[in-house]
């Protein structure tokens, strides 16, 4: 019998199964991919600092390690089954079946895909990227920085609310770290792109975190970023393979036309079509955003509508580094007491 | 330019359009600018591809300009409509192939609100039989006369005499492709292809051999804007979105423009007139301007149909430099004859536009 | 040129490939606390001279920004100079001296433009 | 009167207008908004303040009358708004309170009820080839001149059947289909809107001295052609 079973090897995942080790527990990480550390595998650098993302992910590969946890990979959660005893069994696409006390489910999120925006033109138009595609080709970065269509950027913008704030992409909430992304990608392009022009154009910044605000004002007085109070409505292209941007620049109140040699689409986070699953095949209750309803918005923010079951992490909604790591250690707690008041 | 997000996009916006058996309503500016596009839209239909089509003389304009220009209360257009949805019953059918873009717009919109409030369905239900004594039923199937042909490309390929491919070069033509705003701008699942990259004129574009021209105004409106073209006072809008678009589709040399719209394809060509008369320029590198079709006329031109039964003549920007590029065989001399073979005059020529 | 009663319209569309920047560059440079505007608008609504006229020092920063210069000079003849917004500003942007700022660029670009006009 | 229940009554309104973000992406396309001083996501805001006098305002202005109703901005709005269906909902309530007449872009309603309102009951068709005078319509070109002068022989030989029995294109619209048009106008209040713009117009005209006679009608005239070219900052 495990103590807790962890759905998710991503950084909420590792940090709650390093937390409930060290309270005593025996734990289990089921992983589909083929490696730990999630979408943080993708990312170059992290806001507000700009730090190396591979600096997160060796501190838990190294934490991991010292525990030696034990990790399933490239293995899925077929279902979980709550029994008569309050036990859970856990089906996996491995064969084998886990019994278990507790469930955390540290399944995070999956991206907006930008294809769904059809007048942004991703996937048709060469020059537009995503923001994690963005970070992938500065992470693998090497030597001069060129746009897709190899041409070293004059004019780079990045748009805010891709797949957030939108009723016609199915999302109507804000994905809360798309802003401050966009902010540290603009101040990174300036950085290894000095002579490009490098626009925001967004509809209310949320720079709500710690160091976000003092990044933004850099972005704005170091790196000359502008910021245009506006969401996107159009993208074309033009015959030299520039994209045309129509955006209204509302504190002027008139439209306005931009010719950019690179989009960048700030897509926002989703909840992962496995978590959707999951929830349905153990009764977990949703929120309106499709993402896990917490028992309690304040003071329970671990728990779920099925005793047993937890969260961790982005499966509850968009969550930065920081506010993952927080939410894992206090899933860790959480489970804790349960499993306290089960003996 | 990737074609394969585009054909992504496309798959899901395939909507159902009716293979046979439809309810002709005709459109107030087709009939008006294009009498030959409508003729041919029938030919084709009945004689190309033996479908059953019924030209009814006893509908009306659906009054969609004055509804769009506040003149016709919303209550008014929707009976008017639903006349139409009665004729169609009493004629048996179910299927109804809207040549407007306009009236195919109001069509889809009405039948969306009485979804929404079945109480209004109930209230024109009867307003109608109050002032006609008429009932009618919902059609099964709406689609846009551009639809249909969309759906039969393929087969008017395999019947095509021409392709859309510059004869001395053997190269694709270019196409600028133009779709009425009220086509899938207010109802995106209801055009084929969606609102942003509608399929409807490319399917038929890439299917008969042409390239299609993707401009950075593409989406933008004719400028037609009902009251802004309607009213001499306000013509300087529509004229200015017009000269937009061509002025955004110059650089890309277009061989020529076709649109589904009857209003967007009338407007395309004369307002070419006008700004080479008003202030000297034309979009093509020769000065005569971009031929304009409809797309009954490229289909029947792919067909191997008379240009001038086509009403090709009545176009201001020429449109025999695109005839000789596909290679069309075609008789000069015959263009301004009439029915009986008789010469008419022949119309004056623009002062800067190049006929 | 025929006339047909109407013409064709100016596109009122900011189109940042055409922007005149010479004026907000010579701010920016010498009062570099202005590249922190928030847009937030705390300066025109304790703008003294904006309760009295129709002076909107938010509006008129963000048209030199845009390069629009054909009012700036006569708006800016509204300011009053009284550094209420300095003390207002969320981000300690120093505004009377950017106003001033302005005013002096207006006047050196006036005069360049001048100079030019003749020669 | 409460101009904001009389807009909740339209059912266009119910349907496209909720809450607005601001974002201005309806403004960005809109083709109105590129040559007009006009801005789309303007009107939707002033909506949205349900201040009566603002709203009364809009009413009495050119600003409502400025969009083509391209419906563009439905296709984008992250809300599902629609600013061109609040705009039909206002110029409905700016012509029933006779609001419209006081702007310059308002009194065209006139020329629009005169020229394709009455073309609707008159020939069954909005435009019609006897419409399209190419005296009025220089635009048109010297070959719609040339149709327009070999009408008859021009319409038959493009396979029409211009203004004669049976079906076909521009056909004659037989008598009782115009009767029918004209009681389903009887009967929802087609009429009586016309009625209304008929009326407000001239009574506007007289305030402006011009007669609105069907011989001499300098009224008409006046509200199709006249552009004070105020319309832009």
């Amino acid at each position: 019998m495990i103590d807790v079973l962890i759905i998710g090897g991503g950084i909420a995942g590792l940090e709650t199964a390093c937390s409930l080790q060290d309270l005593g527990y025996e734990t289990v990480i089921v992983e589909k991919e083929k490696t730990i550390g999630g979408h943080l595998n993708d990312w170059d650098t992290l806001f507000p600092t700009h730090r190396p993302a591979s600096e997160v992910l060796e501190h838990y590969t190294e934490e991991t390690r010292k525990r030696a946890l034990t990790i399933y990979l490239n293995t899925y959660v077929i279902s979980v089954k709550k029994q008569a005893d309050g036990l859970f069994e856990v089906q996996t696409s491995r064969d084998v079946v886990f019994h278990c006390k507790s469930v955390v489910l540290a399944s995070g999120y999956q991206l907006f895909n930008a294809e769904r925006k059809e007048e942004y033109g991703y996937k048709i138009y060469d020059n537009v990227l995503t923001s994690a595609d963005l970070e992938k080709r500065l992470k693998n970065l090497q030597g001069e920085f060129t746009t897709p269509t190899g041409v070293s950027p004059k004019r780079i913008a990045f748009i805010h609310c891709v797949g957030s704030r939108d009723e016609k992409s199915g999302n109507h909430y804000c994905s809360k770290l798309c802003c401050v992304t966009a902010v540290k990608q603009a101040i990174h392009m300036k950085q290894i792109c000095p002579q490009a022009d490098v626009f925001c154009c967004y509809m209310d910044l949320r720079m709500y975190g710690p160091g976000f605000e003092e990044m933004y004002r850099e972005a704005q007085e170091k790196y000359h970023v502008q910021f245009i109070r506006g969401r996107l409505s159009e993208v074309a292209e033009n015959a030299n393979g520039s994209l045309q941007l129509k955006v209204e620049d509302t504190l002027a109140a008139r439209p306005s036309r931009l010719q950019v040699d690179m989009l960048v689409l700030m897509v926002g986070m989703e909840t992962a079509k496995s978590t959707e699953l999951f929830a349905q095949s153990c009764g977990l209750e949703c929120a309106s955003n499709r993402f896990v309803k917490t028992k309690d918005h304040h003071i329970g923010s671990n728990q779920t509508n099925v005793d047993g079951i937890f969260t961790a992490g982005a499966s509850i909604g968009p969550l930065s580094v920081f506010d993952t790591v927080n939410h894992a250690k206090s899933a860790a707690f959480a489970v804790n007491d349960y499993l306290k008041a089960m003996k | 330019m990737n074609l394969e997000g585009k054909k992504q996009i496309w798959s899901s916006y395939q909507k159902e359009i009716a293979d046979d058996n439809y309810y002709y309503a005709r459109s107030c500016i087709r009939q008006n600018f294009f009498p030959a596009s409508e003729v041919a839209f029938l030919r084709i239909l009945r004689e190309e591809l033996g479908k059953n089509i019924f030209d009814d003389p006893n509908h009306t304009t659906c009054t969609g300009i004055g509804y769009h220009s506040d003149i016709v209360p919303f209550d008014t257009i929707q009976t008017v409509v639903a006349r139409h949805f009665a004729l169609m019953t009493e004629a048996g059918l179910e299927n109804i192939a809207i040549s407007c873009v306009t009236s195919f717009g109001m069509y889809t919109e009405i039948l969306d609100l009485w979804e929404h409030f079945p109480e209004q369905l109930e209230k024109i239900r009867e307003y109608l039989y109050k002032a006609t004594k008429r009932e009618f039923n919902i059609p099964k199937n709406i689609a846009h006369t551009s639809d249909i042909i969309y759906k039969f490309r393929n087969e008017i390929a395999q019947k095509a005499k021409y392709q859309l491919i510059n004869k001395e070069t053997g190269e694709p033509l270019r196409v600028v492709e133009h779709i009425g705003c009220h086509y899938a701008k207010m109802f995106p699942t209801k055009g084929v292809g969606g609102a942003e990259f509608p399929q409807v004129l490319s399917g038929m574009i890439e299917s008969w051999g042409g390239n299609v021209v993707d401009y950075p105004e593409r989406r933008h409106c004719c400028g037609f804007g009902f009251r802004n073209y309607l009213v001499q006072a306000n013509r300087g809008y529509s004229v200015s979105n017009t000269k937009k678009k061509l002025e955004s589709m110059k650089p890309f040399k277009p061989d020529f423009i076709v649109a589904n719209c009857p209003g967007c394809a009338m407007f395309m060509d004369k307002w070419q007139y006008t700004l080479a008369e008003m202030e000297g320029v034309t979009y093509d590198e020769d000065g005569y301007g971009i031929p304009v079709l409809t797309y009954e006329e490229m289909a029947g031109l792919v067909l191997g149909y008379n240009p001038w039964d086509l009403g090709l003549q009545t176009h201001q920007v020429q449109c025999e430099s695109l005839l000789n590029k596909i290679g069309i065989e075609y008789d000069p001399k015959a263009k301004y004859l009439d029915k009986n073979g008789n010469q008419l005059p022949i119309p004056e020529s623009p002062m800067n536009l190049k006929v | 040129m025929r006339n047909f009663g109407f013409s064709t319209t100016k596109s009122r569309t900011i189109d940042y490939e055409k922007i005149d920047n010479r004026l907000i560059r010579y701010v920016l440079e010498n009062e570099p606390t202005f590249n922190a505007c928030l847009s937030c608008g705390s300066c025109t609504a304790i703008c003294s001279a904006g309760n009295l006229t129709s002076f909107n020092i938010r509006r008129l920063s963000l048209q030199i920004r845009l390069g629009e210069l054909e009012h700036a000079h006569e708006e800016l003849d509204k300011c009053m100079l009284c550094g209420k917004c300095l003390l207002e500003c969320p981000r300690g942007i120093n505004t009377r001296n950017v106003i001033m700022l302005m005013k002096k660029g207006l006047y050196l670009i006036e005069s360049e433009s001048k100079e030019k006009n003749d020669r | 009167m409460d101009y904001v229940a009389e807009l909740e009554k339209d059912v266009r309104f119910q349907e496209a207008m909720h809450s607005c973000l601001n974002c201005g992406i309806c403004s960005a396309i809109c083709p109105a908004a590129e040559f007009y001083n006009y801005d789309p996501r303007m009107i939707v805001t002033t909506v949205h303040r349900r201040n009566n006098d603002e709203i009364e305002q809009l009413l009495r202005s050119n600003t409502i009358w400025y969009c083509g109703q391209c419906m563009s901005c439905k296709t984008r709005c992250p809300r599902g708004n629609a600013a061109g269906m609040v705009i039909q909902a206002l110029r409905l309530l700016s012509q029933k309170c006779g609001f419209f007449t006081e702007s310059e872009k308002g009194r065209q309603q006139y020329g629009l009820k005169k020229t394709i309102g009455e073309s609707i009951l008159k020939y069954g068709y909005c435009v019609h080839p006897i419409l399209v005078k190419p005296e009025l319509h220089p635009e048109q070109g010297v070959i719609w001149e040339w149709v327009i002068q070999n009408r008859d022989a021009v319409y038959d030989r493009l396979g029409a059947n211009l203004y004669k029995e049976g079906a076909g294109a521009m056909r004659k619209i037989h008598q009782k289909n115009l009767d029918e048009l004209d009681e389903i106008f009887k009967v929802t209040g087609g009429h009586d809107f016309y009625n209304v713009i008929e009326e407000e117009s001239k009574k506007k005209a007289q305030e402006m001295n011009m007669s609105t006679d069907e011989n001499n009608n300098e009224y008409l005239l006046h509200v199709l052609t006249y552009n004070s070219n105020e319309h832009q900052d």
